[in-house]
């Protein structure tokens, strides 16, 4: 018999090794390997779970019934998509998830015969007998469920002032023009003018990637990494862009937290990657105030900061965030 | 009775009876050659007279395809002059409600039949060697016929209340539609009353040419064969109409019809979709008589009676899962010969307006796979031996959870703007990844290949393999499916890395691997069985109260599977009654949404299974009597061992 | 379980599971998204001769993507696609994807390279790919679906032709799988199911067209040359013209250069040789555009601004077209960019033709014979010689009173404006 | 999936070597020729 179980468990374990990079890459959005240690933590839970309960209930003998399993998987699943899972994803995914896990556990007990007689058996019991402890808990459970149903009614009675849900467009489409001290840009045509390379001509996109991982700091430089360090002067210190965007250009700056939306994440490729110079420099010029109507009723706190620095800062902030964050703009070639 | 004796005289009989049925079939056809000749005539009478005004076929374009105008151009119809309508409930709901109805019990009665034949084939041809057990498929051909025969008058009601509320609502659209089928109404019709013939001397003759495997019995297949020939070429012809709707042919631009009718029949959709029906027809079938197995297994009172609703139901639903597995096929012919057709018509099904449709499609396919599987694990229970493989039941269970997860995942996710601020973006960057073609493929595939794996070990859970190489073959089993497995799994996960258009072409031998393990699976496990030792006889009659909800549940997945899949060919000729050619100037022009659409459905079918209880309460009344008979034979039958061939 | 049970708690039973089934199958369907589709008006024709070039634009992009903000629709993640269904195939913008058919995208990515030339200069170059007199050969009996031969000179009828006949020209590799790129798979968009109407083509055309350069319009000119016949004429079951909607007032084709220059007050700033009530304007140019436009088109100004990317004219005629759509394009060396911007909403395309026309008939001896002169600020001088000398200053008169519907317009000897009131602006 | 008892006689070394084979088979039936087959026949490169 022990035999018997520990050849299953030498077999659950030697799948889960097998199925394991799959399931990383899976978890992880990424290569097997490359996708770092959290998925491997996530697949050593998922081990260790199986092992502790094949410890407590054939090692230990310790019996499981299904009527604890059952509710003990359905918070394992709960914790699977709402902890382990991260980003956290939205409620409505979540009740769709949890929807399928409540069924398939149902099912999961009731698949035999003996294990739906495991399940079924103390709730029978509870309903029908009449000693102490099956009244007791008779008892306990109408009392319970009403008071639970009660309080999941009075909850949502409760006035709610969430949020609508809204689509927003995150990137909304910019004004054919806009204008700059005075000056009109054409979003669609103009071009950064510190975008120069080492022969003083415009720097294809792309190609300032010989620059990425360079010293801006030292005293002989070439000149696009020049633009660069003015560039981080400016975020840095003149604007301050790093009192909300961050440090590390992740909008986790010390004031990002107070803000809904929060600030843009240059570090994800979804921002600035996505996004034409032109555009990052309406954004910059123009902040918040200058969204278009379908941007709301999600706007912006950034502020217009034409009012604060020189057309030519902005550019060199727009060269240092994707110097810093190694993207390229977006183009449309 | 027919007091024939003698083998010669018998078999004149039969012979001389089959024809006279077969001059019959071809009796309503003779007006159409009539009526042909005539215009021929007539065609060339107004050629001697003038020309006749000729136009283009919409749709079939050969050099020579000028048609001569035989009719009116479609009028542009007028609300509310050329509708009606009841206050202000939509005009379209009713008759949406109507048809739907009509098609329940039309597909009912025509699926029907199919199985009747099947079984009865199967009775004769057991007879020879078991005659316990071809009189068990034999009667329980006669009980489903006995259904079907309530069923067919309800169905003649409801297509009259169809017609009428057409008349009453949509006047100039009917108008013009029987405009444009008159010259092959009448043979619908007549074959309508031939099908009614058919139907009862083959139900009320079954007893009387019930010679266990003789030549009357063989007479009645015959009749059996006709019967379904006959619904088959009635189902076809009311399909054309439908096909004709959304694909029309065989009418110029302004729909004038072009004097073909063949044309006006044969119009680009109508092939795909007739086979698409039949299959459908046949799943449906099998859920609907699985359904009402499962209510007598339940209702009854001995173990015997249980034991011979328990098998029907076993044989419905197997036999609905039959036509089941092809239909997707055949739903993909379908979707490539609409693409063929109008790109336009593919790309409102597929990406367009009716895209979040598919999700509830794939919801409903997600339901009737875990509820076949979760049958099948229930059938096991009666199976002694099957103890053995209970533990895997889990881990299939797990795999098919996780793919419906996998499968149900959208790729546009609801969410407030907190959940979004929360999530970073509007893809999430895990689970972002099931939302994509690539995962859903994977997923459906992998869930069909577990369903044979589930179906392979119900084959050999009650028997002991003997073939001297027999690991030989479970380990080729096991390559066979882990293969298909990994295969699909990589594919899918390839996917990611390759663009779209490759992407596409991934899925073909995606499915190739899984229809691998379906065939080759199934006939070496059926190879592998031969001269098995039995652990113990099938215990008809034991299965759990589980299994039978489960059937419920099939049969309802499948009735609303083909409602929201008729709410979807439907809505994708949008603001148009025939496609291009008459266009629905109603209020109720527009596509209605999906829950609309989801609340009617669930309203249809509700009411049809309402009046499909009335139906079987009907049966069981005229049945009391018998109902005796049937119980003794079924106890027998119960007793007695059941064939390999059965499952 | 259900051993000892009667039928009816049985069917209560199984009643219960199948409600609780199909309430649960339509829950679910109401908890996604609900899209309704609603079916497109019927096309309604428009009277031609009441719309102007930027009107007809509008139209187009509201028949292209169904809204008025494309981009807009693609970042809330659906697609922009309105009554002619373009974006399911062609793809507009970069975001998009679609790639059935060939790309309409406009947009210069590097100055120095055009990476994705815009379909309307693209139009140009197909009529003349030698496939383009292929196909002509090809289909000289008349495509088989529409009847149309191919014929089209210009790029705009090009692009009006392909609408109306998608295999006349295959676009290389774009054409059906195994027909050798001789047909194509979009439908014919004045059939079903698009059914575009005639002036609807058009206003897709002229989208296409003033995309990225308004100047390029010649939608309507192409049409009726590549039909031959006015736009508009057999269009017979027009829905009667609507309503005259408030608002301001429109020039139309059907009235006399008098009239138009009368009702866009033109005579407040402009002198005007044949017109009675303007013989006094002051403030702008003498439009003597027989003369003046040829002129001003090789002035080194223009080419200035031509050089700035302003001004676009190559002809007289579009010369003055662009003076009145778009003034602040070039300003006559003396004047004040002081001319209202709003004429491109005023004018129909057949009122600017009545005004253009006229204008262009204009010359030195018409203003001589109407008596008028050039004002002293404008450098080409006065046609009689010799006349007094004019303050510039003065003669830009910046007054602009924005509330008063009358002009009082009084003229000094030297025929510069003392003080003027503009009728009103809104 | 192996209940057989007969089957105790099989050897593990002749049940590694069938495995083996029957692993190669799958391979190359699936992904040589299924995958690849199809693929062609689609007209799509398949890179390996």
């Amino acid at each position: 018999m022990s035999m018997f179980k520990k050849k299953t468990l030498l077999t659950q374990v030697l799948v889960l090794i097998l199925v394991a990079p799959v399931l990383a890459w899976a978890g992880g959005g990424g290569g097997p390997f490359s996708a770092g240690t959290f998925s491997f933590i996530k697949v050593g839970l998922v081990i260790f779970a199986i092992f502790s309960a094949w410890l407590i209930k054939d090692k230990m003998g310790i019996p499981l019934p299904k009527l604890i399993q059952a509710p003990l998987l359905w918070v394992l699943c709960y914790i699977n998509f709402r902890v382990i899972l991260q980003p956290p994803i939205p409620f409505s995914l979540l009740a769709m998830y949890m929807g399928v896990c409540t069924v398939a556990i149902f099912l999961y007990c009731s698949i035999t015969a003996s294990s739906w007689e495991e399940f079924s058996h103390p709730i029978a019991v509870m309903l029908r007998e009449d000693h102490g402890t099956a009244k007791m808990s008779r008892y306990a459970t109408f009392l319970i469920v009403p008071g639970l149903i009660a309080f999941q009614t009075y909850n949502q009675m409760l006035p709610k002032f969430g949020e609508p849900i809204e689509l927003r467009t995150v990137h909304p489409a910019p004004p054919a023009s806009i204008n700059v001290h005075k000056k009109l840009v054409t979003l669609q045509t103009a071009e950064n003018p510190f975008r120069i390379g080492d022969d003083g001509n415009y720097l294809k996109v792309g190609d300032e990637s010989q620059y990425f991982g360079g010293n801006s700091w030292t005293g002989d430089v070439p000149k696009f990494l020049q633009q660069v360090r003015e560039g981080g002067v400016v975020f840095f210190g003149t604007a301050g862009c790093f009192y909300c965007h961050g440090d590390n250009l992740d909008g986790k700056g010390p004031f990002s937290f107070a803000f809904n939306p929060i600030p843009a994440n240059f570090a994800d490729p979804g921002t600035i990657s996505q996004l034409q110079e032109t555009f990052v420099f309406w954004r910059v010029a123009k902040g918040g105030p200058d969204l278009s109507r379908e941007a709301f009723p999600w706007a912006s706190a950034m502020p217009p900061w034409e009012k604060h620095l020189t057309t030519n800062e902005i550019w060199k902030v727009i060269i240092f965030e994707y110097w810093h964050t190694g993207f390229f703009p977006r183009t449309w070639g | 009775m027919l007091n024939l004796n003698g083998e010669k005289k018998k078999k004149i009989g039969a012979w001389l009876l089959l024809s006279m049925i077969g001059m019959l079939v071809l009796l309503p056809f003779t007006p159409a050659v009539v009526m042909a000749a005539e215009e021929k005539a007539a065609e060339a009478a107004a050629e001697g007279d003038a020309e006749p005004e000729k136009a283009k076929d919409v749709f079939y374009k050969g050099p020579g395809e000028f048609g001569i105008v035989s009719g009116p151009p479609a009028k542009e119809m007028v609300y509310p002059d050329d509708y009606g309508s009841y206050g202000d409930f939509q005009s379209r709901t009713i008759i949406w409600i109507a048809n739907q109805q009509h098609l329940y019990f039309g597909s009912f009665v025509l699926a029907v039949p199919m199985f009747v034949w099947v079984m009865e084939l199967i009775g004769i041809l057991q007879y020879g060697k078991d005659r316990k057990a071809g009189k068990k498929f034999d009667d329980l051909a006669h009980e489903m016929m006995k259904i079907s025969l309530t069923a067919y008058s309800v169905t003649a009601i409801l297509g009259g209340i169809l017609i009428f509320s057409f008349l009453a609502l949509y006047p100039g659209f009917f108008r013009y539609l029987s405009g444009i089928f008159r010259p092959v109404m009448h043979i619908y019709a007549l074959l309508f009353i031939l099908e009614s013939g058919v139907l009862y001397v083959y139900y009320y003759g079954w007893d009387a040419m019930n010679d266990g495997d003789g030549d009357w019995k063989w007479s009645h297949l015959a009749l059996g064969t006709m019967l379904n020939a006959v619904g088959i070429v009635l189902m076809v012809m009311a399909n054309t109409w439908v096909s004709f709707m959304m694909s029309p042919a065989g009418v110029d631009a302004q729909g004038r019809f072009l004097g073909d009718i063949w044309k006006v029949m044969h119009n680009p959709l109508m092939v795909p979709i007739v086979i698409h029906r039949i299959l459908g027809n046949a799943a449906f079938g099998g859920g609907v008589v699985a359904a009402y197995a499962a209510f007598k297994f339940l209702a009854a009172k001995n173990i015997e009676e249980k034991g011979h609703y328990d098998w029907m139901s076993y044989i419905a639903m197997f036999m609905g899962i039959l036509a089941l597995i092809p239909l997707p096929f055949a739903g993909y012919w379908l979707m490539r010969e609409i693409y063929a057709y109008r790109q336009q018509m593919g790309i409102t099904l597929m990406g367009g307006l009716l895209a979040w449709v598919f999700i509830m499609q794939a919801t409903m396919i997600a339901t009737l796979f875990i509820t076949v599987n979760y049958y099948l694990f229930q059938a096991m229970g009666r199976m002694p031996g099957s103890e053995r493989y209970h533990r895997y039941f889990k881990y299939m269970l797990a795999i098919l959870v996780v793919s419906t997860i996998a499968w149900l995942t959208p790729h546009t996710l609801v969410m407030t703007p907190a959940e979004l601020k929360a999530m970073g973006g509007a893809q999430h960057p895990v689970v972002g990844n099931y939302g994509v073609m690539s995962a859903k493929n994977t997923a459906i595939n992998t869930m069909i290949t577990t369903t044979c794996v589930c179906f392979i070990i119900y084959q050999r859970c009650n028997f002991n393999v003997k073939v001297p190489w027999a690991w030989k073959g479970n380990l080729f089993l096991f390559f066979l499916v882990f293969g298909a497995e990994a295969n699909i799994v990589f594919l899918g996960i390839y996917g990611y890395f390759i663009p779209a258009n490759v992407r596409i072409g991934l899925s073909v031998p995606q499915v190739a691997s899984t229809l691998t393990v379906l065939f080759i699976g199934v006939w070496m496990n059926v190879k592998m069985l031969k001269g098995a030792e039995s652990v113990g006889e099938i215990r008809w009659g034991r299965m759990s109260v589980r299994g039978a909800y489960a059937l419920f549940m099939l049969a309802v997945a499948f009735t609303w599977t083909m409602a929201v899949m008729g709410y979807l060919r439907s809505s994708v000729r949008l603001h148009w009654h025939v496609n291009e050619i008459l266009r629905d100037n109603s209020p109720w022009a527009f596509t209605n949404p999906l829950g609309y659409a989801g609340n009617i459905n669930s309203f249809n079918v509700l009411l049809f299974w309402t009046m499909l209880l009335f139906v079987f309460w009907l049966s069981a009344l005229a049945g009391k009597g018998k109902e005796k008979v049937a119980a003794e034979a079924a106890a027998e039958a119960a007793g007695s061992a059941v064939p390999a061939g059965s499952h | 379980m259900a051993k000892k049970k009667g039928a009816g708690i049985i069917v209560f039973k199984v009643a219960l599971w199948y409600c609780t089934i199909l309430g649960i199958f339509a829950a679910y369907t109401n908890w996604l998204p609900q899209i309704r589709g609603d079916a497109p008006e019927a096309a309604v024709a428009i009277d031609v001769s009441a719309v102007t070039p930027e009107m007809l634009q509008e139209m187009g992009e509201k028949i292209i993507y169904g809204s008025h903000d494309p981009l807009g629709v693609l970042a809330r993640g659906e697609g922009p696609i309105g009554k002619g269904q373009c974006p399911l195939c062609h793809r507009f913008f970069m975001e998009q994807k679609a790639d059935r058919c060939p790309n309409m995208i406009a947009l210069k990515t590097e100055p120095q390279k055009l990476l994705q030339v815009s379909e309307e200069a693209r139009s140009h170059e197909r009529v003349k790919e030698p496939r383009y007199e292929e196909a002509k050969k090809r289909l000289a009996d008349g495509e088989k679906d529409s009847g149309i031969v191919p014929h089209a000179e210009t790029g705009g009828q090009y692009l009006i032709e392909s609408e109306y006949c998608p295999n006349c020209f295959v676009v290389e590799g774009f054409g059906l799988k195994g027909t050798n790129d001789t047909v194509s798979p979009m439908p014919i968009i004045n059939k079903p199911p698009i059914q575009l109407v005639d002036t609807e083509i058009v206003a897709v055309v002229s989208y296409l067209q003033m995309r990225d350069d308004p100047s390029k319009w010649t939608a309507k000119d192409d049409w009726e040359a590549y039909f031959g016949e006015e736009l508009g004429a057999n269009e017979e079951d027009a829905a009667p013209a609507e309503e005259k909607p408030a608002g301001p007032p429109v020039a139309l084709g059907s009235e006399s250069p008098e009239e138009i220059v009368t009702k866009m007050t033109c005579y407040a700033c402009h002198k005007i040789p044949g017109i009675s009530v303007a013989k006094t304007g002051a403030i702008g140019p003498l439009l003597i555009e027989g003369t003046n436009s040829a002129n001003r088109l090789k002035s080194p100004e223009y080419q200035a601004a031509v050089k700035a990317g302003k001004a676009h004219a190559t002809t007289p005629r579009e010369y003055v077209i662009e003076s009145i759509m778009d003034p602040g394009a070039f300003i006559v060396p003396g004047f004040a960019d002081d001319m209202m911007k709003d004429f491109k909403h005023k004018f129909t395309v057949s009122g600017l033709d009545v005004l253009v026309d006229y204008l262009l008939a204009q010359d030195e001896a018409a203003a001589l014979a109407d008596g008028m002169d050039r004002l002293p600020n404008e450098k080409e001088g006065p046609i009689k010689k010799p006349e007094a000398k004019v303050d510039t200053g003065e003669a830009v008169a910046k007054n602009k009173s924005m509330s008063d519907d009358k002009q009082t317009v009084k003229v000094s000897s030297s025929g510069v404006i003392e003080s003027s009131t503009f009728i009103g602006l809104n | 999936m192996s209940e057989n008892k007969e089957e105790q006689k099989v050897g593990i070394g002749q049940k590694i070597v069938f495995g083996a084979i029957m692993a190669a088979a799958s391979f190359l039936y699936y992904v040589v020729f299924l995958n690849k087959s199809l693929m062609v026949l689609q007209n799509l490169a398949y890179p390996y």
